[in-house]
């Protein structure tokens, strides 16, 4: 029972990694902020969106095995 | 047909530009964005974007078929490119035809606006005194 | 440097961009105005456009100048076309860059805006169904 | 003493020329109150600008001379 973690910009200079296959966790919010106290990561859930297979997702939705998770920071496209 | 493209080689705006011609169309408004040679008041020296591919294009599709919704509009494409750029390169282009300029203008601003907002591309600066970063600005400070 | 001009010949695009292009520049917006196939309901088969030509490049050059008083912007330009135009055939192009989006559209809006409202150039249509007439709008019937 | 007038899009087709050289008017109002009735414009005055020399000018400007005065009905570029 594993879960792929995507990380993209700062998040993934901070991580180290593009990507990395974890345990399944409880919660969204709880895998982010254990995350975010593992690799240092300086931006706070609140500034943060969560994508799950490809698609935004609420903070508070259910996880399922094998989801691809992607936590999406502030965005600077344009 | 919501046009929207991740691209990691040059933007082509002929292309685009004939992609969104009809005799229908009496009004056509553009955006591009060029890569600056200074942000914030520092020199630029180099910059990347990266996207989140899959949500990237499907949040851009999304973007596009809102504006058809929101406008009176014809067609509406957006391309964003990605990838290491050079100064004065074309980083996003947005162009909407309509049968009046009004709607054309509306919604080829509100695109360029949703897609800086919403659509998940980050852009890292190299600075020419030294120093580089990713930018995740606040909604507030996005410099329209 | 403001650039307007009335033109005989096919508008090039293309050309016209590189004048505006800068590595200063951030943001670009234009717009284009096509001949549509229908005006009013009726079919436009063919169309021709007049201009006092010396009126005409002094009112547009001053557009421009006005234009860089009022918004924030780095180049600002605008041709029209006059002759006879095919449907389909663009009739007028404006251009304009700047540091930021924001002033970008403003400034392309605005100049259009104007252009349609104050300088010496008149359409003529013919329709399909026969008959043929020069356009004297009044200001509040503009379709924009 | 003369002026020369100039004749655009309706008021050309009514007028069936570009252009004509008219005796030295008193006003500028009254010229195209006079041409109106002669060429039949279906436009009237207040619809109308009119420019001198190849600038946009007042009705009630004096006219010199040598002029060129066209009178610019609403315009439909764009």
């Amino acid at each position: 029972m594993s879960v792929t973690v995507l990380y993209f910009a700062s998040l993934r200079d901070a991580a180290g990694v593009d990507s990395e296959v974890l345990d399944l966790p409880a919660s969204l919010a709880g895998l982010y902020e254990s995350l975010r106290a593992r690799h240092g990561f300086a931006l706070g859930r609140e500034k943060l969106r969560v994508a799950v297979d490809g698609a935004f997702a609420n903070w508070t939705d259910p996880v399922a095995d094998g989801a691809e998770i992607a936590f999406i920071p502030p965005v600077s496209g344009g | 047909m919501p046009h929207f493209e991740i691209s990691e080689s040059p933007i082509d705006v002929a292309r685009l530009r004939e992609l969104l011609l009809g005799t229908g169309a009496g009004a056509y408004a553009s955006f591009e964005g060029w890569v600056r040679d200074r942000n914030d008041g520092r020199a630029v020296q180099a910059l990347t974007y990266e996207s989140y591919r899959t949500l990237a294009e499907a949040e851009g599709a999304a973007i596009l078929a809102e504006a058809h919704t929101r406008f009176d509009i014809q067609q509406a494409a957006c391309v964003h490119r990605v990838g290491r750029l050079a100064l004065g390169e074309l980083a996003v282009w947005v162009g909407v035809s309509a049968a009046h300029r009004g709607p054309a203008f509306d919604a080829c601003r509100w695109i360029i606006d949703e897609v800086k907002s919403r659509v998940p591309i980050w852009k890292h600066e190299h600075y020419a005194e030294g120093g580089q970063q990713w930018l995740h600005p606040s909604p507030q400070e996005d410099g329209r």
